[in-house]
């Protein structure tokens, strides 16, 4: 396309641009509002930094972050598994279809008061239960991508007869990107709302801890700054790991060159 | 050194079932033997079921009433579809390197594919992807992959259109060489008789619906004078013999 | 704000105070006392917050310290006590945690969390008395309050200290009590019982609308007459009380009937500043937002009426 | 495939199999654990036969249904579009990603208070929020979608001067069409989820005001009871109109014929 | 009756960028115009930017510098695409009405397709999905839903590959048929020469890289008279004066 050296170089101004309007947006509303429910971004600045300065952050955000990676390690692991494998055969497809639009529809609440109850007050009860409650929605979306999958190129690799390892790597991996992607994705988020709850109802520390303890109290700017911050760690993977290793597995599209100048 | 492989194909019918429901036979009581070492062409009408029946022969549908066999099994087998069928997220090298048989894969192991590649005129396009290649030049590299694989069967369907003809000649006759060479078994679906009679021993001829064997015809000029006026004449002859299937 | 003569209130469907708001409606008594009472049950303590804040009711329960709070930070919330019944510490009946000092490296369940008023009263008589603080010494373990039950039934923790109404299903189901926050209070220095949780809605709203609001506070005492009288009003509550069994509904019957104020308001205003001060010793700027004694105007001046 | 025919016979069967057999695991494990907070089968039918008797279960199943439907289709179709315009305009996209990542990690409880404090304690304001929390997921995977769009075909659409509709309904739809599927499957189970947390935190009725209020008395049965009348209605929708959709929007493919048999 | 266009054609010069980084011209300096109702052939070696060009005149490639253009704007226009490019999950019959303009969408405005699809041997395949084609069959499909537009300019890609020689004579008689009636502009790319100098006005020969127009010939030999000897003469003629590009 025309013109799209010239957007590369405005890449990060747009996206400042695009921060700083929503920051501005926010101020704005904030000053309209006038009410204490309604903090601006100052309120929440100032109570992060003195959130931070004694090291309350920092170690509930770390904490918290910890168990979003290893959830979200397990759910995408396991989830993009059974997910090709349901898409790929249609008997499983079947038998497992029930349990897994159960697993779906189970309330996060139920699923987190069972594994409690079952496996303990642990921190292995809390990563297992914001696992089962994310690996149905990554289950869900690899069977569509692997009900996607071109046979054409199946049947290339079967006839030049390739191993189990090439055909995953080069074949099917690449062929799900966009769906891995999308649920990854969307997938982190959940993962981490769920995680809030998991605090909520039965850890000790974390950020869905924090804010449950701010909500008693309905200290708005606390709740909002907790969940700013998270929101910047998230940001910031999304800037620094996600979207460059995008680009990069992306580079074969026809003009990814000049796009990703 | 392994022992091209002997096909045994028998379909006694293959039937299609398409989404609105009907149900249509597409080929019916097709048998033949290939021989070990031979180069067969396969000639019939667009639609008449000469894909399917390479489909048939590499495995990839077996929903169908008959046998094939290839003995011994275990041979190493190539196609080049009718269609390039190229990953596009890999490199022209990579799609080439990654249809190798497992123990030419480590990069000692690996062989020398220059000389293929300038053939083939795709020396400087080695690092490039297949979206950003002409249609001419990703059949090329389909040829590329059957090639470096050196297969004991090598089964191709329309292989050299969309080529023009200077590169499609030498195309060729590298093919020819290979099967000399390795003394492969080859299956080769074309529309171009001219290029089947230069090139193959014996010509399978399909016509009909559903499609039957109607013409197996070997070719009776020595491969030393198929630039000469007998290929002419070979034509002519298939020509009123066949004239539903042939048109040279 | 609802039309004169209506009364809003946004309660916990199966919570305590419900107990006695449906004793109102069952009698008639807001026809007695001239207001009409309309009550939104919700699911949870934040959702009667919520609406409160968004002006959807006129009232709500709650406890001082998030009124004192809200003061502090210009909103004119103000208070009125419900009932004195605090949170208490309970083990099973086996347990060889007998008094404050074997609480040392126990773990501990607290429903509420680290800024809960009885576990901050229990930190400090631990450390006052016995020079320990549990949140230090032992292994507090923050939950949900049904949870936490359950975990103390499955003997996962060695302690839990739960709201009242939790802590009566444990007593029916054999837990001792090791010590109430009430209890706690008054070793620390209060005179008496205070209260836990009141009614607290907007001063301005309730001088707008002052017959409404005396009409309520009247029928509410009438209700708590009844049903620290009649042990056939609490028949009438067995489901909304969710017991399982006659042990379980005594011991909440019990439980509410000993937690209705009974004492000057004057008083238990002195003593729940002498708390305040306490608590804010206990959980810092986070718990109090800054205001090192008790907003002025925390306790709703309720005209003499009993309390 | 050979033998898929026979296949398409044993559907039924092979997902009651699949149903039965999750029940009579369960019922295994309460009979095992023989504890009151691990209610077999049989308690929990039991619970939903007194609770359908008196009318409440239809009464919270078909308001939260409604809630659920409404905020569905809202976030669907909003969704869908911005998705859509952000794969297809690199712009745009850098204009709108942090907005995106800011509200899909903003935690629900945060959108549920800020909306109920904003909007009232209405109907409304409960829609917009399980709306608001849903709809960056549907624009991150549609945006894969629409990323992944087959270039050649625009082309095609764009020199035989196909009409924006002609262009959405017959080229650009079918292509997303799995993504839609991810989106939508995973989304309204999201979706429920989500409506769970609103009606505790402000609606007086739902499903998930009762799965709470059981939570306080820590009513297992209860729980489960609500929750798994939730999941029979979301298998029915998946088995009645979800899937012979997907089947006839697929019919295309080849050998579809043969297994939708 | 609407007037077909005139087509001035400058493309100074196209850069490819690919995915390695390196920049590559493809073309240079090359300029033609297509009078109106004139049937011109783009001829050049696999690879030399023969689509490259037909899609910037399409106006599928913005990036280049140069400029083309169509008078009067407003015109029909239709392109046969070296792939088949039909909508998968649309029938044979679905895929050539959706190309047709708006005002022929309609239940009655819609043109009927019968006599179209019986020439291309389509006729039985109206409700078939185009997976369920063979890709001759597919091709077909591509140039009725090309023919069915009625086109005033009409680009094909090598609209005649993987076709039998029966079928690609009826289409390439077909093709001459709809240029006639329609008085249309035909732009088309092929390697076969033959059948370029039997269909066309003007030859254009494309060669080097970046390619160049290396050769602009009218074919001398009367339409009537293009089955006989005068046509194998001017062939012969044109190998020898361009035996880079040229094959026949
Ligand atoms: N999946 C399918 N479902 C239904 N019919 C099919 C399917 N695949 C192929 N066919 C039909 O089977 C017939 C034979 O197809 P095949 O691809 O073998 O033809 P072909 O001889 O290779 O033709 P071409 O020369 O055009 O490539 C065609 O009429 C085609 O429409
Ligand atoms: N997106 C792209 N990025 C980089 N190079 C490209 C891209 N598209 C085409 N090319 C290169 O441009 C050259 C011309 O391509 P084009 O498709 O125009 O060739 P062609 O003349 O149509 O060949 P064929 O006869 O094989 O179809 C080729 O060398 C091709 O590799
Ligand atoms: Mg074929
Ligand atoms: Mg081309």
């Amino acid at each position: 396309m025309a013109g799209s050296d010239a957007a590369g170089a405005f890449r990060l101004p747009l996206r400042l641009l695009s921060i700083l309007g929503f920051l501005a947006l926010w101020a704005l509303a904030a000053v309209l509002a006038d009410r204490a429910e309604v903090p601006g971004p100052l309120e929440v600045l100032d109570f992060l930094t003195r959130e931070a300065a004694d090291g309350q952050l920092f170690y509930h955000l770390a904490i918290t972050l910890a168990r979003v990676a290893a959830a979200f390690l397990i759910a995408m692991f396991i989830g993009t598994a059974v997910g090709v494998m349901m898409g790929q055969h249609r008997r499983l497809d079947r038998l497992l279809d029930p349990w897994v639009i159960l697993m779906l529809n189970l309330p996060a609440l139920v699923v987190i008061v069972l594994c409690y109850i079952w496996i303990g007050l642990t921190e292995a009860a809390a990563v297992t239960a914001v696992a089962l409650n994310k690996i149905p929605n990554v289950v869900v979306t690899l069977r569509e991508g692997a009900k996607a999958l071109d046979p054409r190129l199946m049947e290339m690799a079967q006839v030049f007869r390739f191993s189990r390892l090439r055909l995953l790597r080069h074949v099917i991996l690449p062929q799900l990107f966009p769906f891995i992607a999308a649920a990854g994705r969307s997938g982190l988020a959940l993962i981490w709302k769920i995680v809030l709850v998991v605090e909520l109802l039965g850890r000790s520390n974390g950020v869905g801890f924090q804010i449950h303890l701010y909500f008693q109290l309905f200290d708005v700017a606390a709740i909002l700054g907790y969940a700013l911050a998270f929101v910047c760690v998230m940001l910031c993977i999304e800037y620094i790991v996600v979207q460059p290793l995008e680009t990069h597995l992306n580079r074969w599209r026809p003009g990814a060159a000049s796009r990703a100048a | 050194m392994r022992h091209p492989g002997q096909l045994d194909v028998r379909i006694d019918s293959k039937i299609f079932r398409s989404a609105d429901g009907a149900a249509t036979q597409v080929l019916c009581g097709l048998g033949f033997t290939l021989s070990p070492g031979s180069f067969t062409c396969l000639i019939g009408p667009s639609g008449c079921g000469k894909t399917t029946t390479l489909r048939i022969v590499l495995g990839l549908d077996r929903d169908f009433a008959g046998k094939v066999t290839l003995s011994p099994p275990g041979l190493r087998m190539a196609a080049v579809f009718q269609e390039p069928r190229l990953l596009p997220w890999r490199t022209v090298e990579q799609n080439v390197r990654l249809a190798l048989p497992p123990e030419e894969q480590g990069p000692g192991a690996a062989p020398d594919l220059d000389a293929l590649f300038a053939v083939l005129g795709l020396k400087d396009l080695r690092a490039r992807y297949p979206d950003e290649l002409s249609v001419g030049l990703a059949r090329r590299v389909a040829l590329a992959r059957a090639f470096a694989v050196m297969p004991d069967l090598l089964l191709l369907d329309e292989p050299f259109v969309s080529l023009d003809e200077h590169i499609a000649d030498r195309l060729r006759h590298h093919l020819l060489q290979l099967w000399q060479a390795r003394a492969a078994t080859v299956l080769m679906v074309t529309h171009n008789v001219r290029e089947a009679a230069r090139l193959a021993d014996r010509l399978l001829l399909l016509n009909g619906r559903p499609a039957r064997l109607v013409g197996d015809v070997a070719v009776p000029v020595a491969r030393a004078a198929r630039g000469s006026e007998a290929l002419g004449r070979f034509l002519d002859d298939l020509t009123r013999e066949f004239p539903e299937t042939v048109l040279a | 704000a609802s039309a004169a003569g209506t009364l809003r209130v946004a309660v916990l469907k199966f919570g305590t105070v419900n107990w006695e708001l449906s004793t109102i409606r069952r009698h008639g008594m807001d026809a007695q006392h001239g207001f009409t009472l309309d009550v939104l049950e919700m699911a949870g303590d934040q959702a009667t917050k919520v609406a409160l804040q968004a002006g959807e009711v006129d009232m709500i329960v709650s406890d001082w310290l998030w009124v004192s709070r809200q003061r502090a930070e210009g909103r004119r919330y103000t208070f009125v006590p419900f009932s004195s019944a605090l949170g208490s510490l309970m083990v099973p009946a086996d347990s060889p945690i007998h008094g404050l000092a074997d609480l040392k490296g126990r773990k501990i369940a607290v429903a509420g969390g680290p800024l809960d008023k009885s576990w901050l009263l229990l930190r400090g008589v631990t450390e006052r008395h016995h020079g320990f603080d549990p949140a230090v010494e032992s292994e507090p373990v923050f939950g949900a309050p049904p949870l936490l039950t359950q975990k103390a039934e499955q003997g996962e923790v060695d302690a839990v200290l739960n709201y009242w109404h939790y802590s009566a299903r444990l007593e029916a189901k054999g837990f001792r009590r090791i010590i109430g926050a009430n209890e706690a209070a008054m070793a620390l220095g209060a005179d008496g019982p205070i209260s836990a949780i009141g009614y607290v809605f907007d001063e301005d709203w309730a001088a707008g609308d002052i017959a409404t609001v005396r009409g309520f506070f009247a029928a509410s005492r009438d209700a708590k007459e009844l049903l620290r009288s009649s042990d056939a009003e609490w028949e009438a509550l067995r489901e909304m009380t969710g017991a399982k069994d006659d042990a379980t509904l005594v011991a909440l019957r019990e439980g509410f009937r000993e937690g209705i104020p009974a004492r000057p308001l004057r008083e238990e205003m002195v003593d729940t500043a002498k708390v305040y001060d306490l608590l804010a010793e206990l959980g810092g700027d986070k718990l109090v937002g800054g205001s090192k004694t008790m907003a002025p105007g925390t306790f709703w001046p309720v005209p003499a009426n009993g309390y």
